[in-house]
């Protein structure tokens, strides 16, 4: 098949820390009761990995789980399986009362990478980036600017995800805030 | 620009990560109640001046509606409970008691 | 008791003598043990009340009783837009009625109140609004009220500042009203204490009203802290705090209390001749005769009775006021400050008879109620007095909620500022 | 005449001259300069004209409170009016212009208001100008207008940008004097996260100008030294140019930083607002001094003792060569000495005070300057500029005893604490007899969300006015807020500061105390207002005898800058005048900002392109190539049509139409809401939102549903489909989707929470693509991959497969009235799949249509559309809508709202067809014309336009309206309104004007 066309066509931009539209991720909507034991147990089954805590974001291989709401998960896996996955999550939950759809074109991936990367979402989401508040592990659903999204850490930066719709909006807000000569310096 | 926390996702954001829903509590009539009656569950309102139950949703994060125990007439958040629940927590209604003495709302007090 | 009047010549000859026989605009007595009608809250809709009550009913043993200041609250707070472009047929009606004492209030007071008729545009940024606005147009034509539908380039002309193709929302035309305007807000509640006082009423303040005695389903007075105080009619006219006056006097009301916030830019010479309104992207400006640029913001979304509202809503009105008007971007926030409007369940007012024998209550004039404050006042009066509403309150009455017959502004894509 | 002096000047750096223009006029000064220091030391003294009389004015102050010396800064796309020039930076190419006169600075035509005054007094607009009423708006008004205002408005847009920032602390402390200083110590030691912000480019406030030794040091070095440690501290973050803005509720702080005022030409934002968010916030915002109220107290050159002192000190600008001083406490002597020390000449120190024998006067005294006790000024000689001061006994009523030629006089009326930002949210103040001030009232602070104050306030700022004590307050604010937060606080020294003790001083609130009347209308409150004390005292025997009154009747405190030097002064005048204690009659409000900010900065990086979010599917870029003329829908940009070369709108829109009907269109559907909704009770569910039955459906079809609010009226609509058993998919109008999900969300999570469904939104993971007309299923079947055909797949079904190769759901649905398929394929093959419809259609003349044929279509068969038919107050029986209400369910959403009175109603306006007589379309929202007029002298209506267009296929006007009877008045001619023109005729018809019997949807 061919490759997806992306929201952003791969868009990318070098500021004082760069912004660029990952590549493209499965995604998935996972809905259910999150107490459940047969409901991890599916989870684990087929991610390799353990339910997140609250607000936790685990990754593993070609997997990540991210607790989204108390009945609610995000599970990323390669862009070309999350049919299967969400079919054999499906399969796996049986009469488990659950929800699992793909989700991955109605969302746009976006990566903050640079040492300041934790500034520059700072300067549009009203949330604490300092070290001590927010760190790898953690995802954090909040308000970009004047839209939804959520976020995490990587090595590198951050990944973030927001609605396809806005991707330009929340590539352009990112980029307007990144050029260079806008340094706070105060988030180290 | 109130801080409130998510009772769901723990999260203590920002007023601009939610959005307020009215007052909290309210018994829906639907067919076979009276005028009156459903005219109070639509329109009538408490609105009191101090100690005030009201609604939330965490519109920009998990999108769980919760409830917010909070003075109108400060702005003090005596505390936030999940929405699935027809009256506050006994503890809470403690709580402001201890705070606010006297203080009435509707049939919990 | 009469009041001397104000004129050039009475300037003239106060000039000569350093002003020292000004007399005061009105009378502070020690309230009376009764009064045939006693108004609480001595804001514009309540004096204005008062007025009519003496001017036409002659009704003059009136007293208005206000904890704080007289025009202390909303009135002194609001940003002073004066129009009658509404939709529904009972809200043109009353605030046409406003509007039209408006034009003559000054002469009617003597004391210049500054309405300035300079115009009001309603902006259409939507093809949805470009309908909703020539709508209301169709419907003002029918209700008496002078409003026209304009193309882009008349509102350029009358706005020369503006951005009419902004990239996000162009400029698709306006709702054009050229007798509405502003007028000094404070004036018009010191011209009508003024008035009421020349009448021989009492205007009260720093007394507040914290019972409603009643007998028989019927009101007999109020206590103060100024001590009690008999009456045979109440008017109840607290905008802001209705709902906690209402439960003094043992009923409850469709309303909320929000907070409402405006600001001021700093003071710069005359660049916008005309009130011009944003609805899509909520944003409202004027400019001040003292050369600020006067800005509305929103309400917030929850119960407040502190007057201080949530900064985001500054931030989002500016924002959209940037967009459309580039060169007020330079320009510096002066002040900003809030007020407490109290909505009601269809965001239109409430004039009425209440569930209490003797007691009417005008309120819910949620966002828009400085410019109604004479046809508020007027048609409060004619309740008061006849115990029945007249044609300009008849629709307002409390019974609308129970009955489903609600008058909606918001359909015309219009909010009620 | 002003100057610079040799020595001195701690903030210049004389090594670096920076050159700049006023009124066009070349000057040059040295980095560090304000404006106003680099203006004075070129001798340039008066700077501006008063707001009112257009008096002559110069620099009273050297920060943030200064009243007179605005200008405007810049030019073009960088014009900013009303810049005080005590806290601009200057930097080289630096243009200002002083303001409100005409024609020049030094011959202003508006100055005649000054000769006029006696009959211009406060609130005298209210008083007159009534007659001839048309005359306000006429003459009176523009007049006004005119000679109001202070610096002119922008012409252009702003080239420069803004943006945000989201800082959280748990000590915000406001001020970088010692106080602040020594605060952060304290919190920054007990290892809390500390914000320290500074509105000017120094740190260290007063203490170092006023001569303050610190441990046995000059304040400098402790400054110096403070800041290395702060500095070290990961957890202490230092800024200046950084202004504490505003104090808000639950600890959120607006700080206001000049990135690049001083440099505009950087690339940076010019302005950078930061949110805070604080545990604790210190105000250490330090104190103003008072003038004195004298008569003349606003010529040029007389100017507050401590700014003298600042000019001097920090930038090595001597204000005039001999400096009357005039006072009612000690603090002036330091002005008196600074000067005497620098060699410039002090001919007389005027105090109020029958003895003055502090530690500071008994110094002037050993230094030879000549003091006159219990004595004040009863006039100032000289108009733009102090030539002479005329002193006179302080009890009296104003006779000159003496004459001294000066070309400065220095005042001081005591210090005010700077409470503003503990004010603004709701702190409250107590008065202060001995000092005469407002300061924080330490038992009432700011309330925040947990129910404890949250604002502490100190150092002078808390009304501790000597060095020492700012040390020992800092450190207590720092610590007290430690324990707020239920942090430990460490120990650490805390320096000893020595300066001379201070006697009391005395509240002088007029002077001379018994000043006549005339006097009384010389002596200046508000500078740049020009509200005079006989204003004051007007408004009070005038019956204003509220704070606000008086502020509100005489302007004053409402300048630019909000009173920071006219409030005391007026509320005393004021209580005076009322014969009441000052405290009783209590101060106005504080209202946040401390200073004026720009408004570009609250609008922040939201401008232009990214004002606001635009919303665009995934065909987004091709419609803007090919043509598309975009509407706004919602934050949605949708193609209202596709223009071709030489089209009109209303030509592009008749070509989509006739097209769509005649051979095949090609819809951008994607923005429609797309919700699954699954689970046991998902069809529960279903049947409670919308008014029809939808358990019932069966998998594989769908159902047109309605969806009311609990107040009855129609809110959405859209097609549902069955998916399985459990599983529905239900779609919704454009501006539906997130409103919607969110009503579905509500009352599963706050009514039915015991209901097993879940809903997710999947409008964007589609594209959905409507391929409409008599060929669609032609293209449809080239394409392959799927059968299409009437019986596998008919109307109102769906069905699954492939189409040319890419997953598909296709819906056999129409809003068109015509064969109709809606396809939807994931959004990241959505342009795929339409480049592939459009070729396979070619051969068949398939073309896209827009919003408008969208519209014109459906009102071809009488279908409605949300927004349109209905506005908020139309339930689905006004509709006709009756046989999408379900009569068996006991309940739905809306069910018990539409059975009161006025629903019921049989005189409800009903939605039937219209047919203008002479075939031209109704205007839009027009209305329909009954008999007579209501109790309001209203035309009376019976009904209205709710949509009417231009059909191409009919060529003749068609619309849809709400009427009242109407159904039953088939065939009637009604009026309708029309804009300047009479009435229009329109029959009433049965609202369906195009293939009433549905067959070519069948097909």
């Amino acid at each position: 098949m061919s490759d997806p066309a992306t929201p952003l066509n791969g868009a990318h931009y070098a500021g004082y820390v760069t912004i660029a539209e990952a590549a493209p991720r499965g995604m998935i909507t996972l809905r259910g009761d999150l107490g459940d034991k047969g409901f991890a147990k599916v989870v684990k089954a087929v991610t390799g990995l353990a339910l997140p805590g609250q607000r936790e974001f685990a990754a593993k291989g070609d997997f990540a789980v991210a607790w989204m709401s108390p009945d609610e998960l995000l599970v990323l896996c390669t862009y070309d399986r999350a049919n299967a996955v969400v079919a054999d999550l499906t399969a796996q939950l049986g009469d488990l009362h659950s929800l699992a759809v793909n989700v991955s074109d109605a969302r746009a991936l976006i990566e903050i990478t640079g040492d300041d990367a934790r500034e520059v979402l700072a300067k549009l989401a009203p949330v604490d980036l300092s070290p001590g508040a927010f760190g790898p592990g953690q995802i954090r659903r909040s308000r970009l600017a004047q839209v939804p999204a959520a976020f995490w850490m990587t090595d590198t930066g951050f990944q973030l995800v927001c609605f396809r719709s806005v991707a330009d909006y929340v590539f352009e807000a990112l980029s307007t805030v990144a050029q260079p000569g806008s340094r706070v310096g105060a988030l180290v | 620009m109130l801080i409130l926390r998510c009772p769901y996702c723990g999260v203590s954001g920002e007023e601009t990560e939610f959005h307020a829903g009215g007052e909290a509590h309210l018994k829906r009539f639907g067919p076979g109640s009276s005028d009156a009656e459903f005219e109070a569950y639509l329109f009538q309102r408490e609105n009191p001046k101090g100690v005030h139950f009201e609604r939330w949703r965490h519109v920009n994060g998990c999108g769980k509606w919760f409830h917010a125990a909070r003075c109108t007439a400060t702005l003090e958040v005596f505390g936030t409970y999940p929405a699935q629940s027809t009256e506050p927590p006994a503890d809470l209604r403690k709580a402001i008691s201890a705070k606010r003495p006297g203080w009435k709302w509707r049939e919990f007090s | 008791m009469a009041r001397r009047r104000y004129s050039v010549f009475a300037l003239a000859r106060e000039a000569l003598r350093y002003h020292a026989g000004w007399e005061r605009a009105w009378n502070s007595p020690a309230p009376k043990s009764r009064y045939d009608v006693i108004i609480i809250g001595a804001g514009g809709h309540g004096l204005a009340t008062a007025y009519y009550l003496g001017k036409n009913f002659g009704i003059t043993n009136v007293a208005v009783l206000e904890k704080g200041w007289l025009g202390g609250g909303n009135t002194g707070r609001n940003t002073t837009i004066i129009r009658s472009n509404y939709l529904q047929d009972p809200s043109a009606a009353i605030y046409e009625k406003a509007r039209s004492l408006y034009e003559t209030m000054s002469q009617d007071l003597n004391m210049n109140v500054m309405f300035s008729p300079r115009g009001v545009i309603m902006l259409a940024q939507t093809e949805h609004e470009v309908r909703g606005y020539q709508r209301t147009a169709h419907a003002n034509s029918l209700q008496g009220v002078q409003t026209e539908f304009i193309s882009p380039a008349r509102v350029k002309q009358l706005v020369p500042i503006m951005n009419i193709d902004g990239p996000r929302y162009p400029v698709l035309g306006g709702l054009w009203q050229e007798r509405g305007g502003t007028a000094r807000h404070d004036a018009v509640a010191w011209g009508y204490a003024r008035a009421c006082s020349g009448m021989g009423m009492d205007i009260i303040q720093q007394c507040e009203v914290t019972g409603i005695r009643r007998e028989g389903g019927k009101v007999t007075g109020v206590t103060t802290t100024r001590g009690d105080i008999g009456c045979s009619k109440l008017g109840i006219v607290v905008a802001g705090h209705s709902g906690v006056m209402a439960e003094k006097a043992g009923f409850r009301l469709p309303i909320e209390s929000l907070a409402l916030q405006a600001l001021v830019s700093e003071p710069i010479k005359p660049c916008m001749d005309v009130v011009v309104m944003a609805n899509t992207v909520h944003g409202y400006m004027s400019q001040s005769d003292k050369g600020e640029m006067v800005i509305g913001g929103g309400t917030d979304g929850f119960n407040n009775y502190t007057q201080r509202g949530s900064f985001h809503h500054i931030e989002e009105t500016l924002r959209a006021l940037v967009e459309t008007f580039p060169v007020i971007s330079r320009l510096k926030m002066l002040r900003q400050w809030g007020g407490i409007v109290d909505m009601t369940g269809d965001r239109s007012p409430i004039i009425s008879k209440t569930p209490l024998g003797g007691c009417f209550v005008n309120c819910g004039w949620g966002t828009g109620g400085f410019k109604a404050i004479p046809g508020s006042g007027w048609a409060m009066a004619e309740l008061i007095a006849k115990g029945e509403p007249g044609p300009l309150a008849a629709e307002f009455g409390l019974n609308r909620f129970a009955e489903g017959r609600f008058i909606d502004e918001s359909v015309a894509a219009g909010v009620a500022h | 005449m002003s100057r610079r002096i040799q020595q001195g000047g701690r903030l210049i750096d004389r090594a670096q001259r920076e050159s700049f223009a006023f009124n066009g006029r070349q000057m040059s000064g040295f980095a560090g300069d304000t404006l106003a220091s680099a203006l004075l030391a070129n001798d340039q003294m008066m700077m501006g004209r008063s707001f009112k009389y257009h008096r002559p004015r110069g620099p009273v102050a050297s920060g943030a409170e200064e009243p007179n010396a605005l200008v405007g800064l810049s030019a073009g796309a960088r014009f900013e009016p009303n810049q005080r020039t005590t806290t601009t930076e200057i930097y080289t190419g630096l243009t200002a212009r002083s303001q409100n006169h005409w024609p020049s600075l030094d011959y202003d035509i508006g100055a005649l208001n000054g000769f006029l005054s006696p009959f211009l007094p406060a609130g005298f607009y209210y008083k007159t100008f009534m007659h001839p009423r048309p005359l306000w708006k006429a003459l009176f008004e523009p007049v006004i207008r005119h000679s109001a205002g202070l610096g002119k408005a922008p012409t252009e847009g702003d080239a420069d940008r803004y943006e945000h920032f989201y800082f959280f602390a748990d000590v915000m402390i406001v001020g970088g004097g010692i106080a602040g200083l020594q605060a952060a110590l304290a919190a920054g030691r007990a290892g809390a996260k500390v914000l320290l912000i500074e509105q000017t480019a120094h740190w260290g406030g007063r203490a170092p100008v006023d001569g303050v030794m610190i441990g046995g040091k000059p304040a400098d070095e402790w400054i110096a030294a403070t800041l290395d440690t702060l500095n070290a501290m990961d957890n202490v973050t230092l800024r200046s140019r950084t202004m504490g803005a505003g104090v808000y509720d639950h600890g959120y702080a607006l700080a206001y930083e000049r990135c690049e005022d001083a440099v505009p030409q950087a690339r940076g934002p010019r302005h950078r607002l930061w949110r805070v968010r604080a545990g604790q916030i210190i105000t250490a915002t330090g104190a103003i001094e008072r003038p004195l109220s004298f008569p003349g107290n606003d010529v040029p050159g007389v100017m507050l003792a401590s700014a003298v002192r600042d000019y001097l000190v920090n930038w090595a600008v001597a204000v005039g060569k001999r400096t009357v001083i005039v006072t009612n406490n000690d603090d002036a002597y330091r002005t008196a000495i600074a000067l005497h020390d620098a060699g410039e000449a002090v001919p007389v120190i005027v105090d109020a005070r029958p003895d003055a024998k502090g530690p500071l006067p008994e110094r002037a005294r050993a230094l030879g300057i000549r003091i006159e006790q219990g004595c004040g000024l009863s006039g100032v000689k000289g108009g733009k500029r102090v030539t002479g001061a005329q002193i006179c006994r302080q009890s009296g009523a104003g006779a000159v005893i003496e004459e001294v030629p000066c070309d400065a006089i220095a005042m001081s009326g005591g210090w005010s604490p700077v409470v503003h930002l503990w004010s603004h949210c709701g702190g409250k103040l107590t008065w202060d007899d001995a000092q005469a001030h407002f300061r924080p009232d330490p038992s009432r602070p700011p309330i925040g969300h947990d129910g404890a104050g949250f604002v502490i306030a100190a150092g002078s700022a808390n009304g501790e006015m000597l060095a020492g004590a700012c040390l020992q307050d800092g450190d207590a604010a720092g610590k007290a807020a430690i324990k707020a937060l239920g942090l430990k606080a460490k120990g650490g020294a805390i320096a000893q500061a020595e300066a001379e003790g201070e006697h009391p001083m005395m509240p002088v609130w007029l002077m001379p105390a018994d000043a006549t009347p005339e006097l009384k209308m010389k002596i200046f409150l508000d500078y740049q207002n020009d509200v005079k004390l006989s204003d004051v005292q007007l408004a009070a025997r005038e019956g204003y005898e509220s704070v606000e009154h008086t502020k509100r009747y005489t302007t004053l405190g409402m300048a630019t800058d909000q009173g920071k030097l006219s409030n005391i002064n007026g509320l005393a005048a004021l209580s005076q005048a009322l014969g009441a204690d000052i405290p009783d009659v209590g101060t106005t409000t504080f209202r946040p900002p401390y200073t004026p900010i720009s408004i570009g900065s609250i609008a922040g990086e939201a401008r232009g392109p990214i004002f606001q979010p635009i919303r665009q599917t995934p065909m987004h870029a091709w419609h803007s190539e090919n043509g598309a003329d975009f509407e706004p829908v919602g934050q949605w940009r949708r193609p209202y049509c596709y223009l071709r070369d030489g089209e009109t709108r209303a030509d592009a829109v008749t070509r989509e139409v006739r097209n769509t009907r005649q051979a095949v269109g090609l819809l951008d559907a994607s923005t429609l809401g797309k919700l699954v909704v699954k689970g046991p009770d998902a069809g529960k569910l279903l049947d409670l939102v919308y008014t029809n039955m939808m358990s019932t459906l069966k998998p594989g079809n769908c159902r047109y549903g309605l969806m009311c609010n609990d107040n009855g009226f129609l809110i959405d609509d859209g097609v549902v489909a069955r998916i399985d058993d459990q599983t529905f998919l239900c779609h919704t109008t454009t501006g539906g989707a997130e409103r919607i999900h969110a009503h579905l969300e509500e009352w599963l999570q706050t009514e039915w929470w015991d209901m097993q469904a879940y809903v997710a939104n999947l409008t964007e993971q589609y594209a959905q693509i409507a391929v409409v007309g008599p060929k669609a299923r032609t293209v449809l079947e080239k394409l392959g991959g799927m059968d299409v055909g009437r019986d596998t797949l008919p109307f109102m079904g769906w069905a699954e497969g492939e189409l040319a190769g890419i997953p598909a759901r296709v819906y056999r649905i129409s809003f068109s009235g015509e064969l109709s398929f809606e396809v939807a394929v994931p959004a990241s093959r959505g342009q795929e799949f339409w480049n592939k419809c459009l070729a396979a259609g070619a051969e068949f003349g398939i073309m896209p249509y827009g919003t408008e044929a969208l519209h014109v279509l459906r009102a071809e068969k009488g279908f409605i559309m949300i927004g349109d038919e209905t506005d908020g107050t139309v339930i689905p029986q006004d509709l006709g809508l009756n046989w999408a209400i379900s009569k068996k369910k006991d309940d739905f959403i809306g069910k018990r709202a539409q059975q009161r009175s006025h629903m019921t109603d049989p005189n409800r306006w009903k939605l039937v067809g219209l047919e203008t007589l002479d075939g031209t379309p109704l205007e839009d929202g027009a209305y329909a014309i009954a008999e007579g007029t209501n109790a309001n002298g209203q035309r009376k209506t019976q009904g209205r336009v709710t949509s009417t267009y231009y059909s191409p296929t009919l060529d003749r006007g068609i619309a849809m309206g709400l009427v009242l009877n109407g159904p039953d008045r088939m065939g009637e001619v009604l009026e309708f309104t029309r804009t300047d023109r009479p009435p229009q005729h329109a029959r009433i018809v049965d609202a369906v004007f195009y293939d009433k019997e549905g067959e070519k949807q069948n097909v």
